[in-house]
């Protein structure tokens, strides 16, 4: 086979004369797909509290509290699985499309959850005795833990 | 003139990390993205960095070579956590060569989530970072002239 | 010209050339990025990086590499105050050569793995580019009888007409002074490479501006150097350059990185063939076609 | 300058994002030694199977790396699935051939720009990488993510797609295709990529299959191994011509992956059209009890899983022997003798995924 110079000619100079791939990114931005997973939401009112979706997360990014009624997620520890809207039995948690922006001080997105148990029937989701990773445990590491101390930084000058 | 503003470069360092970041990082340089239209260019080398992304978490052997390349760039710095491995650990947390995000090792400014952290989100997250760079130099001289009347410039080393 | 005009054009090109060659180089990037289907950064952008790196903390690896820094930057400027002056080109030649030797010497003085092996290359290049820029001079000598640039300025036709070969030589040596594809050994502006950042590896913060701003005024002095060959005809010699950084636009766009060997091997069969070969051409045609 | 040098190269490189350090001895720029340093990435995430459920180690196993994500995944169920002796959905055994390329074109044309900008070719490394976004597009509205799936399952695929949207891919393909010509012909033909690569890095032919090279290292030295023609998920009812080159050297090996990367177009175009209907996953009762191995084609070459199950919710035992593992060997062989300049080209050639070596 030949050797060829300049063969890259045609594909700059064309590129030159052709309007830039670039999507302006903070302007315009990518439509998202159906199927793009951005982050989890959840439909509050449908939710009862079952643990399900607390147990299931692969990273433990969601930690539900059945005492304070609320239903917490960590952004940070998210992998975006979808695991938990695939195992939520009241379909309560979706996957929206868009991503998390990015955050300065870590912190966990808490949403209160409006859920009175009916009294007479005991809830299924109660059920299976939790071994290790108790909701009560899971919530009590949450904010201490991986909270690091920033080594002391001994600047330049 | 805010010049940090203008003119930040990045140097991206692969932490203990899938490669999904790391790739995505270097997505942000590439036409779609184009972060070359925020000045942005990926130097490569810590002595001329501004921002140091890191993706993925650190482990025994990565925390010394982070701290270094921390080290070695001039202030103003900012670090940027890209992903959730370098967040928190991630999905990769409780395996035995962890030692978490990266701020168990240098102080962390913007964390970016996501698994693998989307390019908007990056770049979402270095404008965030920009802000930082100016406040810090403006921190750094106001230090300076209260440590010492006369400023020092150079550092002097053996 | 007087002494005045030349005196002004000097003051000028101290003053402006960092400006000048920060909207080039704007362009370029400009230009290079339209190239990669990509946006580009705004025209500014190295203004904006050059004052953001005096911004910057002074890291010094070592003080006298520093020294050597300052050296490069000073004698490139006079290398460029003497040309515009209407000085003699061997004196712009010796200064600029003096001043890239300052600039490996600096390198050498961090004691880097990078950067020295940036500042071999950086040698390998000066090898490989200054038989051409000398035997520049050399053709002007041939051609107009005289160093002087004012002598060579006022020449009442131009120069490309009797020195093309030279002309072409001297757009291949801009490739490598400009550190464009494929011979963007030492270090590049854009491109990654094996090094890092080879011979600037070790220069952070206003270090490293200081090597930006001398090598903008580099920059001027060759396109400067490159007016000369159409000097009576201002509009046509800004054509010409204008044209000429195109082409080096785009061969740093369809070029891989080449090895050093390759870069000192054909600047130098280059040179040889269109440079030394004009010259004897010149010299045998105004002997009157006899030997 | 005679004297031998030691360059540190990485783990922090501008040309190799990856961190794997090299100490390159070096003698007048041509390099006498190179001595590897590992474990910058090391994980040991093989350890989780005894925390994490045989189910949703699946994500873990997702995350061995993020250029081969779905590779990886789709074959950790499948050495699972073999111990559990499931036979999977017809439908999800096409998704997954469909996705496999994908992953494999995506991989390939990443590697391309790389290589482009190993040897500082920058306007080459932009327009590959342009190009690439073209098959994340589909990737993302196939399976949700751009680069980690996220659509592997044990006992099938997550999510279906759409059947519109299988119709409507070959067009998007074709029309990526038809721009990939362009860039690809300057990789055969032109005269500065030719002098980078031609004749850098040999690797007979003996020396290939002695020290254990695997993927488009071996096939570029002239031995036809595919895991492919193994005729796991739907590859049975597809012709796959492994792709051999005799030169040995990278622009060999970067041939080899050029014409997977169209090989890889053929098959979609194959496999789109011809996604049988049906349900894409099944119903997983009971633990794998059992040992198997079971072989894929990465982008990179050939990959191996081991698993182990005891008959509980959490596996014994699990291994990956990755590609890049296989060919580090070859690596250091090839790096003996080059020139300084020609380190990142042939470091990279092996196409290097410390991610997936270091687990």
């Amino acid at each position: 086979m030949k050797q060829k110079p300049l063969t890259m000619t045609r594909v700059a100079l064309g590129s030159l004369l052709r309007k830039p791939a670039t999507v302006p990114y903070p302007a315009a931005r990518k439509p998202v797909y159906l199927a793009t997973r951005g982050h989890i939401a959840i439909e509050e009112d449908k939710c009862n509290l079952c643990l399900i979706c607390d147990r299931r997360c692969p990273t433990g990014a969601i930690a539900v509290d059945r005492t304070g009624k609320t239903w917490a997620i960590d952004r940070l520890r998210c992998i975006q699985c979808n695991h938990c809207v695939d195992v939520c039995p009241r379909k309560c948690l979706a996957m929206e499309n868009d991503y998390t922006t990015p955050m300065q001080m870590k912190r966990s997105d808490v949403v209160p959850v409006p859920f009175t148990p009916p009294q007479p029937k005991p809830k299924p989701a109660a059920a299976p005795a939790p071994t290790s990773d108790s909701p009560l445990q899971a919530k009590e590491e949450r904010p201490g833990e991986r909270n690091h101390e920033p080594p002391d930084q001994s600047s330049a000058d | 003139m805010n010049l940090f503003r203008k003119s930040p470069w990045i140097i991206h360092y692969d932490g203990a990390s899938c490669n999904g970041c790391d790739i995505e990082v270097l997505a942000c340089l590439t036409p779609r993205y184009d972060v070359e239209r925020l000045g942005i260019i990926n130097t490569g080398n810590p002595k001329h960095a501004d921002i140091l992304l890191i993706t993925g978490y650190i482990n025994e052997q990565s925390q010394p070579v982070v701290r270094t390349i921390y080290e070695q760039m001039p202030d103003p710095k900012v670090v940027v956590a890209v992903g959730i491995c370098a967040s928190s650990g991630g999905i990769f947390r409780d395996c035995y060569n962890t030692k978490g995000g990266v701020d168990s090792t240098i102080p962390v400014d913007i964390y970016v989530p996501g698994c693998a952290a989307r390019p908007e989100s990056i770049m979402d997250g270095v404008v965030q970072a920009l802000d930082l760079l100016e406040r810090k130099r403006k921190e750094k001289k106001t230090r300076r002239r209260a440590i010492a009347p006369t400023p020092t410039s150079e550092v002097p080393t053996p | 010209m007087s002494a005045w005009t030349r005196i002004l054009a000097a003051i000028l090109f101290v003053l402006l050339s960092p400006i000048l060659a920060g909207l080039l180089a704007g362009l370029d990037r400009i230009i290079s990025a339209r190239m990669q289907s990509r946006i580009g950064p705004p025209l500014l952008q190295p203004i904006y990086d050059l004052l953001k790196l005096f911004q910057k903390e002074r890291i010094a690896v070592n003080r006298s590499g520093h020294f050597f820094l300052l050296g490069y930057l000073l004698f490139t400027i006079l290398a460029g105050i003497e040309f515009f002056i209407g000085g003699d080109l061997l004196i712009v030649i010796f200064a600029l050569a003096l001043a890239s030797v300052f600039f490996v010497l600096g390198a050498f003085a961090a004691g880097s793995p990078y950067s020295h092996i940036g500042a071999e290359r950086e040698l390998i290049q000066i090898m490989a580019s200054e038989p051409m820029l000398i035997m520049c001079a050399m053709g002007f000598y041939v051609a107009t009888g005289s160093f002087q640039v004012t002598t060579i300025h006022a020449q009442p036709t131009p120069l490309i007409a009797t020195l093309p070969g030279i002309f072409l030589g001297m757009i291949y040596i801009l490739t490598i002074k400009l550190r464009k594809s494929p011979f963007d050994l030492s270090t590049s502006h854009h491109a990654h490479q094996e090094i890092v950042k080879g011979i600037t590896t070790e220069f952070a913060g206003p270090y490293l501006a200081i090597i930006e701003l001398a090598h903008g005024y580099e920059t001027i002095l060759l396109l400067g150097f490159l007016y000369l060959f159409f000097a009576p005809w201002p509009l046509l010699a800004l054509a010409a350059l204008i044209a000429v950084y195109f082409l080096e636009i785009l061969a740093d766009n369809t070029h891989a990185r080449l090895y050093w060997q390759w870069v000192l091997r054909t600047s130098w069969a280059f040179t040889a063939i269109v440079g030394a070969g004009n010259l004897i051409l010149l010299h045998y045609l105004q002997r009157g076609g006899t030997p | 300058m005679a004297n031998r040098t030691v360059i540190p190269f990485g783990p922090q490189h501008p040309v190799l994002p990856e961190p794997i350090h090299l100490d390159l001895v070096i003698e007048d720029e041509h390099v006498v030694e190179a001595i590897p340093s590992f474990g910058f990435i090391h994980r040991g995430l093989e350890k989780l199977v005894e925390k994490k459920d045989f189910t949703e180690f699946t994500f873990i196993a997702e995350r061995i790396c993020g250029i081969c994500s779905y590779i990886h995944g789709m074959g950790y169920c499948q050495a699972v699935e073999t111990v559990m002796g499931l036979e999977i959905p017809e439908r999800a055994k096409w998704l997954r051939t469909m996705w496999s390329e994908l992953s494999r074109i995506h991989s390939h044309m990443m590697w391309l720009g790389l290589l482009a900008d190993a040897f500082g070719f920058e306007n080459l490394f932009m327009a590959c990488w342009r190009l690439r976004e073209g098959i994340l597009d589909v990737i993302e509205e196939t399976s949700g993510g751009r680069v980690i799936f996220g659509a592997a399952k044990v006992g099938g695929c997550r999510r279906d797609v759409p059947d519109d949207l299988l119709a409507r891919i070959p067009a998007q393909l074709n029309a990526v295709e038809d721009e990939l010509r362009a860039i690809t012909n300057v990789f055969r033909d032109d005269f500065s990529v030719r002098q980078r690569l031609c004749g850098v890095g040999l690797l007979s032919r003996n020396d290939a299959y002695d020290l254990g090279a695997v993927g488009p290292m071996l096939r570029a030295s002239g031995v036809a191994q595919d895991s492919r023609l193994d005729g796991y998920a739907a590859y049975d009812k597809i012709a796959v011509e492994p792709i051999v080159e005799e030169s040995g050297d990278c622009w060999g090996r970067t041939m080899v992956r050029i014409r997977e990367i169209y090989q890889s177009f053929d098959i979609l175009r194959h496999v789109l059209p011809n996604v049988p209907p049906g349900p894409v996953d099944m119903k997983i009762t009971g633990a794998p009890k059992g040992e198997f191995f079971a072989r894929l084609e990465q982008p990179r070459g050939e990959v191996i899983y081991y698993v182990k199950g005891n008959g509980t919710k959490f596996l014994d035992r699990f291994r990956v022997r990755t590609p890049t593992f296989a060919n580090i060997p070859p690596l250091l062989k090839m790096l003996q003798g080059c020139q300084l300049a020609d380190v990142p080209v042939i470091v990279l050639t092996i196409d290097p995924c410390i991610s997936c070596a270091e687990r």
